[in-house]
């Protein structure tokens, strides 16, 4: 594993895999997506409004997650204290502010037409919002401080503590009666995996759910590929300038 | 006025690097914004009737927030005896920084107020007055806030003291600005509050650069 | 670049802190092309008669006078402005900013006669420039606050302790600001526990 | 022991000295609940069903107010190394800033709660719990409040990154607070909520040390 | 009272700050009864060292240990807590805080070995036990920290340029101090500008 987290290496692998990250990450999101909005039949309660669903709840699963893989990250980086670990936890905070932000907005939209308003302060939409700020704390920590080492580590003990928002968000649904409608495709019955969504609406969820995923790590390498090369030049003017 | 201008730039250039600037300030007031209901329980009806008052506190308090440390950095390093130095009067020093501390947190939070006011819910009709009310009223709470923060610039954890003095300062521009809003909300003339928020604004104006450069100078001797 | 020829007098001066007087009637006279050290032991009161001479603190007793050409500037009980420089203990630099934006400002605030450049080249400093001043040392700090006087022409310059933390080039970069602001005509007083300039007058403060 | 105590009293005094101690925080507490009623307009009714909320959300206002100067100080005049070099571990340290913290916001504001809340107009019968959530659930905002802290102890203007850092932190605590009354005055069973709440405050408990004391070190390197 | 007599190594030290390596392969060894003068220019990296031997900053490379006995004490990547002293250039004062007061609570901080009435006598701050520290100047204030590691035992001291701010007397105060906690058995590093004690060590640090 560590073979492969050297800079040198993960250029030239990310090299080789991101044209073929591209084109799936493509493929399946834009698959995902004619399906939901040409193929799938408008729902018997929400009519053709149930195609926001497609870019809403995707959105939503790569929000927790990407916060997830950068908790990940930021734990690899506070102890093994590998700058790969920092990079990679770095780069991947905009593009999960950007899949909240997508969640929130499409989910506001949505509640115009089903709740009557954009929003209510319902614990999961509350949440979100407070995932939001998490992400825009994590990226000021980071802008806050000069020294790029310090602010690693400074985001890292901030992106721990901060994943106790995780499994509110989750559970707030549960916790709390609210107007957001509970889990309907991760959903456990007896021990069993049961989702009670049909399966002809099911499917496009989950092609556009991998697609996105797939997006987020072509954007996450681009990303890093660029944070590698700007480190070298600054290491490289810093050598020039004799230090 | 190139040396004023210059110590706005200044000021607003530490906001940016160490404070992120106006987005940290419009974050707090998102933030505020949705505590508030989350405690008081997010009954619509109730939210929208309450959304301009809610919006008024929460400026007020994001002002507060970031007030304390207007001249308490440049009491702890020094600079206060430079700007006391400089060829510009104390009082223009003062109305510089109120200037830029007003650029980096009233300003943006009046621009951003509607989007808000929609999240709570607010009745439509109060969007124009709303945003021109903070436009109008928010510099006092950087003016008024700055005879405070020059007042216990010298204090550790002047923090909460701070918030004792100018609270009672912010208290009629929040109801003037609330009521602002929600005469114009009842389609009334909100004319009456509306003028006397651009009076204690004025006020403000003229009072607090002198009253904060003599608090400052008290500070430095 | 040039600036006024100044004298500054203190007369019958007394200072309180507390309930303590530190010291009273104390005079002096520091002419154009001078530097007056101003000695004695800790706590005699030499930052405090610096901050008095600069109109930031008040004296218990006693007046203050900037002359020019025999004529006093500015107003009965403040100090003219625009007239001195006062570098305390602190160095009034702003840690997030680089040493070239500290300067910037103050080249601003006050006017300046040099540039950015030169006074950064002038403390040595051409090679911190960029870096936020919070990571300069000490010495780093103390010669940029130098080079801010040297950048800003001023007459009366106020020193409390300049060679503070000075290693010894730039003790000797200290001496050679001071006696080039001397030479052009400037008035310096330094607060101090060691020589800076031989042939100083020395004011003692007991 | 006896190291921890002197730090713990050694930051009380600290407050009591320059902040006016536990009074200031009374003091924040009392402005704020009387700012709110003004701006949202003070219907009784309205405001007695929202006053748990209110009291719960002023108490969070009133510990961030006070927590960005909460290691900023000591970082500031060299007290943090010193805190490092002792014979105790830094989490200690860090529990110990938290500890004297709470006394002088949170307990007070707890124990004077009844009184605000009567003024607030809050129906019988939340009166216990209110007390009984403030005093378990307010450690919290000290706690969290630290972690944050600790994070921006470095950074000049660090009170609004603050704000932005923590507040998603006190955002469950302030629902299980509120909630924890609300269900009390409705009679219902708040029992849930308000193992959540110590829950949480456990949570911080254990957390906040540690995660402080690992941000201290990064400012201190 | 008494304390370990101990050692400290310092093997094949770098100093990285940002993108800047300040020194690499510094090597030094303080033994028990010596004080080591840390010398070099403004900005060389004295400062940064003596964070690094503290255990307050992480070296880019090299190994440091406190050695006892020729015993290593203290885990592999952390110092031994309780057996030194770091002075910076900050002061580590509470201004709010009386002179007594701040002695006070180092005491019960660190455990004294000296009572504060000793310790404000020994540094010549009697007649200012009482007033807060923000009052005292700033050559007062160097001695109280002073005054704070006399009053604690500890085997190592580590100081960032003591004698800053310090007048003639301060100075010869100060010297004093070091040569008895090195007769004590004590060790001693000081970043300094200019010599504290005849016959110290020299480290150098280019
Ligand atoms: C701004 C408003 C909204 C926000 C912030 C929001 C947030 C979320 C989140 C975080 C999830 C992910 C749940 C999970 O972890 O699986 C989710 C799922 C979902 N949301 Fe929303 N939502 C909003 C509005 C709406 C509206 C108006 C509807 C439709 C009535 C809706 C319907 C759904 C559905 C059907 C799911 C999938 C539930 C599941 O299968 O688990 N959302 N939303
Ligand atoms: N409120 C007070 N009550 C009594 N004495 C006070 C009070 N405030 C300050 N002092 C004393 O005033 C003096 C201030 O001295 P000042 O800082 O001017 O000394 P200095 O000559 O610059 O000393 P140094 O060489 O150490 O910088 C100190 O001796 C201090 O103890
Ligand atoms: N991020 C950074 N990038 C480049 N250089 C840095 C950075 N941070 C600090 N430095 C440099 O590191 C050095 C720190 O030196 P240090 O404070 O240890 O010096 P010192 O020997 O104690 O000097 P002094 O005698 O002035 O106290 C300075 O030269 C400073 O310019
Ligand atoms: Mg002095
Ligand atoms: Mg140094």
């Amino acid at each position: 594993m560590l073979r492969y987290a050297n800079p040198k290496r993960f250029l030239d692998l990310s090299a080789a895999l991101l044209p073929w990250l591209w084109l799936a990450a493509a493929g399946l999101t834009l698959t995902g997506l004619y399906q939901a909005i040409f193929l799938v039949p408008p729902d018997y309660q929400q009519g053709d409004t149930v195609r926001i669903m497609y870019v809403h709840v995707p959105s939503a699963w790569m929000a927790s997650f990407i916060y997830g893989f950068m908790f990940v990250a930021s734990v690899v980086g506070l102890v093994w204290k590998h700058p790969l670990a920092d990079a990679a936890a770095k780069e991947a905070a905009p593009i999960g502010a950007m899949f909240t932000a997508v969640c929130l907005i499409t989910g506001a939209l949505w509640g115009k037409p089903m709740w009557g308003t954009y929003w209510i302060w319902d614990a999961r939409l509350t949440s979100m919002l407070v995932l939001l700020f998490l992400y825009l704390g994590y990226l000021g920590v980071w802008a806050a401080i000069e020294d790029r080492a310090k602010a690693a580590r400074a985001a890292a003990v901030l992106c721990v503590v901060g994943v106790v928002n995780i499994p509110i968000i989750r559970f707030s649904v549960e916790w709390w009666d609210t107007l957001h409608q509970g889990p309907s495709v991760v959903r456990f019955e007896g021990g069993k995996l049961a989702p009670s969504i049909d399966p002809s609406m099911l499917w496009p969820l989950l092609i556009v759910g991998l697609g996105c995923t797939l997006l987020f790590f072509a954007l996450l390498f681009v990303r890093m590929r660029t944070e590698i090369r700007r480190r070298r030049i600054r290491a490289l003017l810093a050598a020039q300038a004799g230090g | 006025m190139s040396a004023f201008l210059a110590l706005v730039r200044r000021d607003l250039s530490l906001a940016f690097r160490v404070g992120g600037g106006p987005f940290l300030g419009l974050a707090f007031f998102l933030t505020v914004t949705a505590l508030l209901p989350l405690g008081v329980g997010a009954r619509l009806n109730l939210l929208g009737e309450a959304a301009a008052g809610f919006l008024w506190v929460s400026a007020a308090l994001a002002a507060l927030l970031s007030l304390d440390r207007l001249f308490q950095a440049d009491a702890e390093d020094g600079s206060l005896e430079q700007l006391a130095l400089g060829d510009l009067p104390l009082e223009a020093a003062v109305l510089a920084k109120c200037l830029a501390h007003w650029l980096t947190t009233g300003l943006p939070l009046a621009l951003a107020a509607p989007v808000l006011a929609l999240m709570l819910n607010m009745p439509a009709g109060g969007y124009g007055a709303l945003v021109l009310s903070l436009l109008v009223g928010s510099p006092v709470f950087s003016l008024a806030g700055a005879i405070g923060a020059a007042l216990t610039a010298g204090l550790r954890r002047g923090g909460l003291l701070l918030s004792l003095l100018v609270l009672p300062l912010f208290v009629p521009v929040v109801i003037f600005g609330a009521g602002t809003v929600t005469a114009a909300i009842n389609g009334a003339e909100g004319d009456a509050a509306f003028l006397l928020l651009a009076a204690s604004s004025l006020f403000a104006l003229v009072l607090a650069p002198l009253a904060g450069a003599a608090a400052l100078r008290i500070h430095l001797s | 670049m040039g600036f006024q020829r100044v004298e500054i007098r203190a007369d019958g001066i007394a200072c309180r802190r507390g309930e303590r007087l530190l010291f009273r009637d104390f005079g002096l006279t520091a002419a154009s092309g001078t530097l007056t050290e101003i000695v004695g032991p800790n706590g005699a009161g030499k930052s405090s008669l610096l901050r008095i001479l600069a109109g930031l603190l008040k004296a218990e007793a006693g007046t203050v006078a900037v002359v020019a050409d025999g004529r006093v500037l500015g107003r009965d009980d403040e100090p003219p402005s625009g007239l001195m420089h006062y570098l305390g203990h602190l160095d009034a630099l702003k840690n997030p900013m680089t040493a070239r934006e500290n300067l910037a400002f103050a080249a601003r605030w006050f006017g300046a006669a040099h540039g950015i450049d030169a006074a950064l080249e002038r403390v040595e400093l051409k090679a911190q420039g960029e870096l936020p001043v919070g990571y300069l040392s000490a010495g780093q700090r103390r010669r940029l606050a130098l080079g801010r006087c040297w950048m800003i022409a001023r007459p009366l310059w106020l020193l409390d302790e300049p060679t503070a933390a000075l290693d010894a080039a730039g003790r000797a970069l200290a001496a050679e600001l001071i006696a080039a602001h001397l030479a052009a005509g400037g008035t310096a007083l330094a607060a101090t526990h060691e020589p800076i300039l031989a042939g100083a007058a020395q004011a003692m403060i007991a």
